[in-house]
């Protein structure tokens, strides 16, 4: 079966709902022995400038698509997994609200962890995303990571 | 290319500062030509980080650039 | 605050819903950054004996409390946590279902990923519980953490 | 002590074994005298690994023993 690029982006927050049927869907696959899961929340952070009350995500989507695609292929062939998901917020999403979901499943413990946090540091550092801290209507911060 | 040369797109702080997401850029036949033209017309891109993708793969040398190539300023990446 | 053992077990499999409220709770913490999870589901497993259905969990339960404190003060020494969880199943879990449950929440990624990969080593190794793997009504196994 | 001797708690495949997960002895006063009067009540767990725990701490070493104890046996723990 080839695989080929799909959609991580999802308009706003992720919703715990989202993530509690994700999880559920993996109840049939009885091959599975570990998850491992890792979720961005926006933080509230004291700039200089104010304090971030959202951030706001854009993308080069047709570049991140592929490039996710890419590195979930790279991570595939490295672990044992039997399934790796993704998704990404874009647009607005407050503090308390999760904008990163990566999920890992595997028959052992350790590939599902390893991967998940390969994963999230690729994410971070390879994926064409670019987060706007917003402090009011009138002041923002271009995120940087760390 | 003729008409309205290579397409460029620019994304977050690139794109605020610039105020476009998307421009064209004539006679650049290249990449290196490309960063020297961007330079006179967005002086206020000099002092900051960005690379450049062509065709959406990162590029880090000299690039020859057409007609078709899509072109991308991509300043530092913050997801997550 | 003096911190006291509290209770980690729960009749049965983990809900996805469970695991939705638990994340849902966090969002009132925006301080937090970074959430990891691990969660341990019940493998089909193919012995000489027969194939797993199904784990009974037992414990010593006073101990295993006792335990589960001592971990989570050693890791809420150790790394720069915001919250750590821990649930686990007592019963009968069946294959595909959520047996254990960890949960660690942080301002950065780093804190929260290591806590909860050494906090799911620790459960394995140190808590008094007990798995039998049961193939039908007549047969069954003592599971063996590898 | 001097009416039922010191708790033993079983757990788990020890528990099956002896078809107990609660019993009484007598006249043992530390770990390794509970030890001996073990193999010769129960002489299936000879072969059988497992730790015991006293007040809910596991012991290696030869603990003293009161009718206070809760003495305990467990097996390797496979939790998770």
């Amino acid at each position: 079966m080839e695989r080929k690029p799909k959609q991580i982006f999802i308009q706003g927050a992720i919703s715990s709902s989202k993530i509690a049927d994700s999880i559920q869907k993996h109840s049939s696959k009885t091959d599975i022995g570990a998850h491992s899961i890792f979720l961005g929340q926006v933080r509230t952070d004291e700039k200089p400038e104010g304090i971030i009350q959202a951030i706001e995500y854009t993308t080069y989507e047709e570049m991140a698509l592929q490039k996710a695609f890419e590195i979930r292929e790279d991570i595939f062939a490295k672990y044992p997994l039997t399934c790796l998901h993704i998704y990404h917020s874009l647009g607005v999403v407050k503090t308390g609200e999760i904008c990163l979901f990566v999920f890992t499943s595997s028959k052992n413990r350790k590939a599902a962890t390893e991967a998940c946090n390969e994963m999230v540091e690729r994410i971070k550092n390879e994926l064409p995303v670019w987060g706007k801290e917003i402090i009011d209507e009138k002041k923002s911060l271009w995120k940087e990571n760390s | 290319m003729e008409l309205k040369g290579i397409k460029i797109l620019a994304f977050g702080m690139i794109a605020e500062k610039i105020n476009a997401s998307e421009f064209y850029l004539k006679e650049v036949s290249n990449t290196n030509e490309l960063l020297s033209s961007l330079n006179s017309l967005y002086p206020q891109l000099k002092e900051m980080k960005f690379t450049i993708s062509v065709n959406r793969r990162i590029v880090n040398n000299n690039e020859p650039l057409n007609a078709d190539s899509e072109v991308a300023l991509l300043p530092p990446f913050s997801g997550g």
